[in-house]
């Protein structure tokens, strides 16, 4: 009996773009911008009034757009075009493995199966999320498809555990192998995110599930940070949650590997399987790219027979864009509100005019050394650009201010280690005019490293030496072995080492305030990107013009 | 001259209708003091009101008040306002709240010159000075506020006020109670004086008999809405007609031979 | 002549009743999916469908549905069926105009489970088209008679059930979930109510005594009182309530405990300076020379005096405390399990009711809450005028 | 006098003291951690407990009250846990646009308020006083959200008469008049708001305040004295009222203080509201308490104005009389 099998095998096609803006293959060589000279990414918090200001025209691209309603609505009109793609949004119930039952595999995996999230995916999302059943995004690169899949089928579940000697009282709560007592009530911790009015409903819906087999489970509901504080002491029985991802797979290590398993560490579950670590340890320490996939989909398939979560679902990113622009660039990986569409986009009817862009949320400071919001981020990754960029539709590697790399293993002091030889782009300037060298990645690495500033330390702390031989090649070797490398250190952004210098104190630098050493009518927030921060008007917008000098541009 | 002629005031709420004042009728000569004494709640100060036509919308009135060939209960909004204070002065009970608390005395004097007789600011802040001195009351007063000034000077002020357009009538109601007995006379006298020297007509309205008889050339009784005794105060103390005369007088202590 | 009684003592009476016997009447959960997300009430629906249901089982082989509307919002297909023969099986769509689609293939020889939902991208891809496009209007080009029929060999057992969600419900709609809105509001009554009506008896116990004290103690302590009432006056209340809230948590006792402690101040002014009036009076002098202890002339005369006030600020306080309750449930600060007109608002507008264009969904749980501050508010203004008789509105000095 | 404006200085001072305090105490014993809302997936633990180090956590509670009180006096709120950027240079540009909506809310609606209650106190059972008593309780009634989400959705998508969203037009006009203008008009629909909420409640306590001023002896006075019916109202009626008609403003500040939480969550506007709302949501202590922090002043300040103008109109006061309470 092979039940509902038959669905997953019709698969997700992926590259799907609406109506008149269809896009064909899309050929990163082709992009050579920006064509727009002015970009307003304005700020609208409110999904109700980027949904009215983006139907009446008062912006042009809005992104990450949640609400199923907005789509289908969105979907009607026929202004604007939707581009869906799959993103690297996991949400799922995690078991504290650390005490009873949890630590019960087989209570987990009849868990698994009395979860409906098919019908969860359907209810809450219309559709427009994917169920899924493994530890890695479908997205990713790495995603592995065979794996031990836990269908839903309640019934089934309680056969697993009748078999596994589990009984049930007169009240049907279920009593342990061996026991006489059933088991104690427990608690469902679930974040009330303002702005995932979901996942509460989600988590009623998978405590009503659990109950139906026996598990007394309730939901609690805690605002995020209390929720994190109670996971960061382990004082929990089971938590819902989601993480956004990147598209390397060593957030597994992060996640699974015992070492992990301390107070404010990642494996929240307290997973502590000395199989499966030396699986994840090949994965974080891999040379090169084949060993670290072999690794990455062989712990993805014992991931689904140890089941240390419940996967839930995966978000799809929709965005949507007015129709009266040409060049939009969306594929199955990247929904249409990136940089490759800032780069490509034109409007349609000719002319000139400038991009309102969404801004869901206030750029914190524009401090690229102290911020990790997610909306600095989309404001900087504008202005500042990393030696490697990722590829929209194959998310692999793609040339960017390097253009080349060797990723090799070499022996040295204390065993091997991995170095990384990057050749740089030539007659790359700086927005202010000063040409971009490999001074310039150095002083960047050695930044960072050296203030310990913590979103780029774990990229950075491994480095044991860099060289410049010339101004257009770096090496960078690590203490250790890992092909992760390639990608923490030519996915940093670089910064012009003739700012950096002037930086006294990283955590309060405020380079949009300061005016620019050399180019007076700059700031000192000046990266070698495609566009040039003008400026920002807290709790309205921030202005951004085309870099004359891109170096994109020049190639034409 | 004041005539009313069988004057009723019916004071009407959604839920019933009280008749206040029953068939009165009343002259009040120019150049005389006329008293009206009845108890607390005989209708008193709704004739009082009735000839300002100052009464709560939705009262009845019926009979009428002649003033001069006009008729006060049907004359138009506009003429009344003429006709109060200018024609008819109102002095009410000084210990009551009658002055407005936020405006200096010397301000509320002024503008009623100001805005009633349209004299200039300047001249009318003068001639409210010698108003209050006409009442003894000192030039530092003017600057005061209700709340600085005792219950005699208070009456004072508001009698500066009444006279300050030289009305014909000067209506007072119960202008002496809760005063002490020498303020009392103070200001009966100065009253009195205004009467006697600018030939006014006084209507006083009181409870205090003996008071009424001192001071009155005529006087009426009312009791329960209506007059029951009307004439000269030795009149009706030798020959009180009616019941409730007789018991007020007893009351105050004069004695009466019997009116049959 | 006689009044009615006041209209908004009846209309109180009459959300009392539905409050107490509203939610019992009410059929089956009011969680339950009813009809499609946003859907209409029945009586404004135009043309949208009703519900439509249909199986497939051993005896028939085929649905035949004589659509008359435009396309349905969903279609679900679920159940198992068995098949003796192995041989292929397939579950073909024929519409009216003639077109014909396989929405699932299989061999028989097993038990099949089938569980198709027509909003999963997955069956969207197997009817080849975009994902933002409705696999039902593909499905229901036309009206007509479309038909899905079973091919293959008959299967054995089972039965498999079609669904269409109607795209119309009840008299007041859905909302995102496709929950009845009619059993929601009926349901949220109640919590409003409770708010409401708990939080400001709380708040007028508090004032009641704080003031009674204040007012009979007189001296030092009631001026430290009433520097600590003027104090917790001018202080912006909502953002201490999400302070607390934080705090303490979004729990329904924990809400009216907070309103209730931050709303007593106007109450206890008000019965502070009646005690303190009636304390002076010669009434009370007396009562106290004629050896009357504090308790008795407290229990006997104050209380019974400072009554009407405390009725009138009660019943003033209750919108206050319902509107307090909406004002959080909006900001997102209300336990989400409990449901309440504010939170049927919250939900309506995370989920963009509001840009929707559901108004079933939002003037119901608005004009509820409104509603009830006005029935509240005119009882208030009738105790005060009973006690103040000069308010009344027209008529009379 | 003197004693008089001791006392409300003292106060002031007392409830200002007192916000401080209910800052630094509420705020830390809220639950939750802070590291913990600025994670990312790839911070190691040892990367968690050096942002921890970096805010400074670590002091002792004691040591950190004191140097809380001096900071909040000095206007140095420190650094926001989210943005790491000074919490003043934050607020810095939220206060004008809380100033500018509370401010014109507050006299708009109590100017009208108090307009429509003298109207309507003049007229008993007339059509002005049946329209206030209506339009205060249901203005009072409604959900402020709610009203304004309607308003929003009608006045600013369907009839698109107001801008959606913030204070300013992107892109920005070119002239200094325009801007202003142009500032004028982002901020009518979220005031308008306000007022059409506010003034309702504001009208009917005016009203019954005149009611009661009406009914004294001295208006039936200045009515015997022949002055217009426009004098003895405003006057002689309005003048006596006014005191009290200033505890209102008092009364009413807080609320609109709150209301702005929830009109600039409604219209986005960049205010100090929406700041406290969303540094309560992101447990970023310093951000909090610095926006409640602001808005306790704002009240405080008012409060003291409102005073002072109580003393301007009540002689009582101002000569040193006694105060009736």
């Amino acid at each position: 009996m092979i039940p509902r099998r038959f669905l997953s095998l019709i698969l997700f096609l992926g590259l799907i773009l609406q109506g008149k803006a269809a896009c064909a293959d899309f050929d990163v060589s082709s992009v050579k911008g920006p064509h727009i000279k002015d970009l307003y990414m304005v700020i609208y918090r409110d999904p109700d009034s980027q949904m009215l200001a983006l139907q009446k025209g008062e912006l042009d691209v809005l992104g990450d757009i949640a609400r199923p309603s907005d789509v289908d609505r969105l979907a009607s009109n026929q202004e604007i075009s939707l581009s869906i793609s799959r993103g690297f949004h996991l949400f799922f119930m995690g078991f504290n493995l650390r005490k009873e039952p949890w630590n019960d595999r087989t209570l987990r995996h009849a868990a698994a199966m009395a979860v409906p999230s098919r019908q969860i995916v359907r209810d809450i999302f219309s559709g427009y999320s994917e169920p899924v059943d493994t530890y890695l995004p479908p997205v990713s690169p790495y995603y592995e498809p065979d794996v031990t899949v836990h269908e839903h089928d309640p019934a089934k579940a309680r056969q697993i555990l009748a078999d596994a000697g589990w009984k049930w009282s007169t009240e049907g709560t279920l009593i342990p192998p061996g026991g006489d007592r059933p088991l104690k009530a427990v608690k469902l911790l679930s974040p009330t995110a303002q702005v995932a009015p979901t996942t509460a409903e989600i988590s009623n819906r998978i405590a009503e599930a659990l109950k139906s087999i026996g598990i007394p489970l309730s939901v609690e509901p805690l605002d995020f940070s209390s929720m994190i504080s109670r996971l960061d002491r382990h004082d929990f029985d089971l938590f819902v949650m989601a993480w956004s991802l990147s598209r390397d797979p060593d957030s597994l290590f992060a996640f699974f590997h015992s070492s992990m398993d301390v107070p404010g560490g990642y494996n929240i579950q307290g997973l502590h399987d000395p199989e499966l670590d030396k699986v994840l340890e090949e994965l974080r320490w891999a040379p090169d790219e084949k060993t670290a996939d072999g690794a990455a989909r062989k712990a993805q398939r014992m991931l689904s027979d140890i089941s240390p979560w419940i996967p839930i679902y995966s978000r799809y990113m929709v965005a949507a864009v007015r129709d009266d622009w040409e060049g939009v660039v969306s594929t199955r990986s990247t929904s249409a509100d990136n940089l490759w569409t800032l780069l490509n986009m034109r409007p349609l009817h000719g002319g000139e005019r400038p991009v309102m862009w969404c801004l869901p949320e206030e750029p914190r400071s524009l401090n690229p050394l102290g911020t990790s919001s997610a909306y600095d981020w989309q404001v900087l990754a504008l202005i500042y650009e990393g030696l490697i960029a990722v590829d929209p539709e194959t998310l692999g590697d793609l040339p960017w201010l390097a253009t080349d790399w060797k990723v090799e293993t070499v022996d040295g002091e204390g065993g091997p280690h991995t170095r990384l030889t990057f050749t740089l782009r030539e007659g790359v300037r700086w927005q202010d005019g000063i040409p971009f060298t490999s001074r310039d990645v150095r002083k960047t690495l050695e930044f960072l490293k050296e203030h310990e500033i913590p979103r780029y330390y774990d990229n950075v702390r491994d480095i044991e030496r860099i060289d410049t031989p010339d101004d257009h090649t770096v090496i960078v070797t690590m203490g250790n072995v890992s092909y992760w490398h390639l990608h923490n250190i030519g996915g940093s952004p670089v910064f012009p080492a003739h700012i950096l210098e002037t930086v006294k104190d990283w955590e309060s630098w405020q380079p949009a305030r300061e005016t620019n050493p050399s180019v007076k009518e700059l700031t000192s927030l000046v990266g070698t990107g495609p566009f040039v921060f003008r400026e920002y008007r807290p709790g309205e917008f921030v202005h951004l013009v085309r870099n004359e000098g891109f170096w994109l541009l020049g190639g034409d | 001259m004041i005539a009313i002629r069988d004057l009723s005031v019916t004071y009407r709420t959604a839920a019933r209708s009280v008749p206040a004042v029953r068939g009165v009728s009343l002259e009040v000569p120019r150049g005389k003091v006329t008293a009206v004494v009845g108890e607390s709640g005989g209708g008193k100060s709704t004739l009082v009101y009735g000839i300002l036509r100052l009464l709560p919308p939705g009262t009845e009135m019926s009979g009428s008040i002649d003033y001069d060939g006009m008729e006060l209960t049907r004359a138009s909004e506009e003429r009344m306002r003429e006709f109060r204070w200018k024609k008819a002065a109102l002095v009410t009970q000084g210990a009551m709240n009658s002055l407005t608390p936020v405006l200096t005395v010397g301000y509320q004097v002024a503008e009623v010159l100001r805005v009633r007789l349209g004299m200039p600011g300047g001249e009318a802040r003068e001639r409210a000075l010698e108003l209050l001195a006409m009442t003894n009351l000192p030039p530092g007063y003017a600057g005061k506020y209700p709340h600085e000034l005792s219950g005699g000077e208070k009456q004072r002020a508001v009698i500066s006020m009444a006279v300050a357009c030289s009305p014909e009538f000067l209506i007072a109601d119960e202008p002496t109670s809760a005063l002490d007995v020498i303020t009392q006379a103070e200001v009966i006298a100065t009253l009195v004086r205004m009467v006697r020297e600018k030939g006014m007509g006084l209507l006083l309205v009181t409870h205090d008999l003996p008071l009424a008889l001192s001071i009155s050339d005529e006087m009426a009784v009312m009791h329960e809405g209506r007059l029951v005794e009307k004439g000269t105060p030795e009149r009706i103390t030798a020959f009180p007609s009616h019941a409730h005369t007789r018991t007020l007088l007893s009351a105050f202590g004069v004695t009466a031979r019997s009116g049959q | 002549m006689r009044k009615p009684p006041r209209w908004s003592f009846m209309a109180f009476l009459l959300i009392l009743a539905v409050a107490a016997a509203g939610p019992p009447m009410l059929p089956g959960d009011p969680g339950r999916t009813m009809a499609k997300p946003f859907a209409p009430p029945a009586w404004s629906g135009g043309d949208a469908p009703p519900p439509f249901s249909g199986a497939i089982t051993p005896a028939s082989r085929e649905i035949t549905i004589d659509w008359k509307w435009d396309a349905p919002e969903n279609l679900t297909l679920k159940g198992q069926l068995a098949f003796d023969e192995d041989s292929p099986v397939r579950l073909v769509w024929t519409t009216a105009e003639g077109g014909s689609f396989t929405l699932a293939s299989f061999r028989g020889g097993s038990l099949w489970e089938v569980d198709l939902d027509a909003r999963d991208m997955a069956f969207k891809t197997g009817l080849g088209i975009p994902p933002f496009a409705s696999a039902t209007s593909l499905l229901f080009p036309g009206r007509g008679v479309q038909t899905l029929s079973l091919e293959g060999p008959a299967p054995s057992g089972g039965s498999l059930d079609l669904a269409l969600p109607g795209g119309r419900w009840g008299l007041l709609g859905t909302d995102q979930r496709g929950r009845d809105v009619l059993s929601l509001f009926i349901v949220g009554v109640r919590v409003s109510l409770l708010v409401g009506i708990s939080a400001t008896l709380l708040a007028s116990l508090l004032g009641l005594s704080i003031g009674l004290t204040s007012g009979y103690l007189g001296g030092a302590a009631d001026a430290l009182i009433m520097r600590a009432v003027d104090v917790l006056l001018s202080i912006p209340v909502l953002p201490i309530l999400m302070v607390f809230v934080g705090i303490w948590g979004k729990g329904l006792w924990q809400l009216v405990m907070i309103l209730g402690l931050f709303s007593w101040m106007g109450t206890a002014r008000t019965v502070r300076s009646l005690a303190l009036s009636l304390r002076e009076s010669c009434y009370v002098e007396n009562l106290r020379s004629l050896g009357a202890g504090p308790w008795y002339i407290l229990y006997r005369h104050l209380l019974p005096e400072a009554m009407p006030v405390v009725l009138a600020a009660v019943s003033l306080g209750v919108p206050g405390a319902i509107l307090a309750e909406a004002g959080l449930s909006f900001l997102g600060l209300s336990d989400p399990r409990v449901i309440s007109w504010g939170r049927m608002l919250h939900e309506a507008h995370g989920f963009g009711a509001f840009t929707a264009g559901a108004w079933w969904l939002i003037i119901p749980p608005g004009l509820g809450i409104s509603l009830i501050c006005l029935v509240f508010l005119d009882m208030g203004r009738a105790i005060e005028e009973m006690a103040d008789p000069r308010l009344k509105g027209g008529g009379g000095r | 006098m003197r004693s008089y404006w001791t006392k409300r200085v003292l106060g002031a001072a007392a409830v200002l003291l007192l916000v401080i305090a209910a800052n630094f105490f509420l705020f830390r014993i809220m639950p939750g951690d802070v590291v913990s809302t600025i994670v990312d997936p790839r911070f190691s633990p040892e990367a968690k407990e050096r942002m921890r180090e970096v805010f400074g956590l670590d002091l002792p509670l004691g040591r950190q009250f004191a140097v809380y009180v001096r900071r909040m006096l000095t206007f140095d709120f420190g650094i926001s846990f989210l943005s790491q950027r000074p919490v003043w240079d934050e607020l810095k540009s939220r206060v004008p646009n809380t100033v500018a909506l509370l401010g014109s809310a507050l006299v708009l609606s109590s100017a009208l308020g108090t307009w429509l209650g003298v109207k309507a106190a003049r007229k008993r059972g007339g059509f002005t006083e049946k329209v206030v008593l209506l339009s205060g309780s249901v203005s009072f009634s409604f959900p402020s959200f709610f009203v304004q989400l309607v308003l929003l959705l009608l006045l600013a998508y369907t009839f698109p008469l107001f801008p959606l969203r913030g204070s300013v037009s992107i892109p920005l006009p070119q002239t200094g008049t325009a801007r202003a203008l142009d500032y004028l008009w982002h901020l009518l629909l979220p005031a308008g708001s306000l007022v059409l909420l506010g003034f309702g409640s504001w009208a009917i306590y005016v009203r019954n305040l005149m009611v009661k001023t009406l009914g004294e002896d001295f208006i039936l006075m200045a009515r015997a004295k022949g002055l217009p019916e426009g004098r003895v109202l405003w006057n002689h009626a309005f003048r006596s009222a006014l005191p009290p008609v200033l505890t209102l403003f008092l009364l009413a500040l807080p609320g609109i203080v709150s209301g702005a939480v929830l009109t600039e969550t409604v219209f986005s506007l960049h205010g100090v509201g929406k700041y406290l709302l969303d540094s309560i949501m992101g447990h970023d202590y310093p951000a909090a308490g610095a926006a409640f922090y602001i808005l306790g002043l704002l009240t405080i300040a008012s409060n003291l104005a409102a005073d002072a103008a109580y003393a301007l109109a009540d002689p009582r006061i101002r000569v040193g009389g006694r105060v009736q309470s």
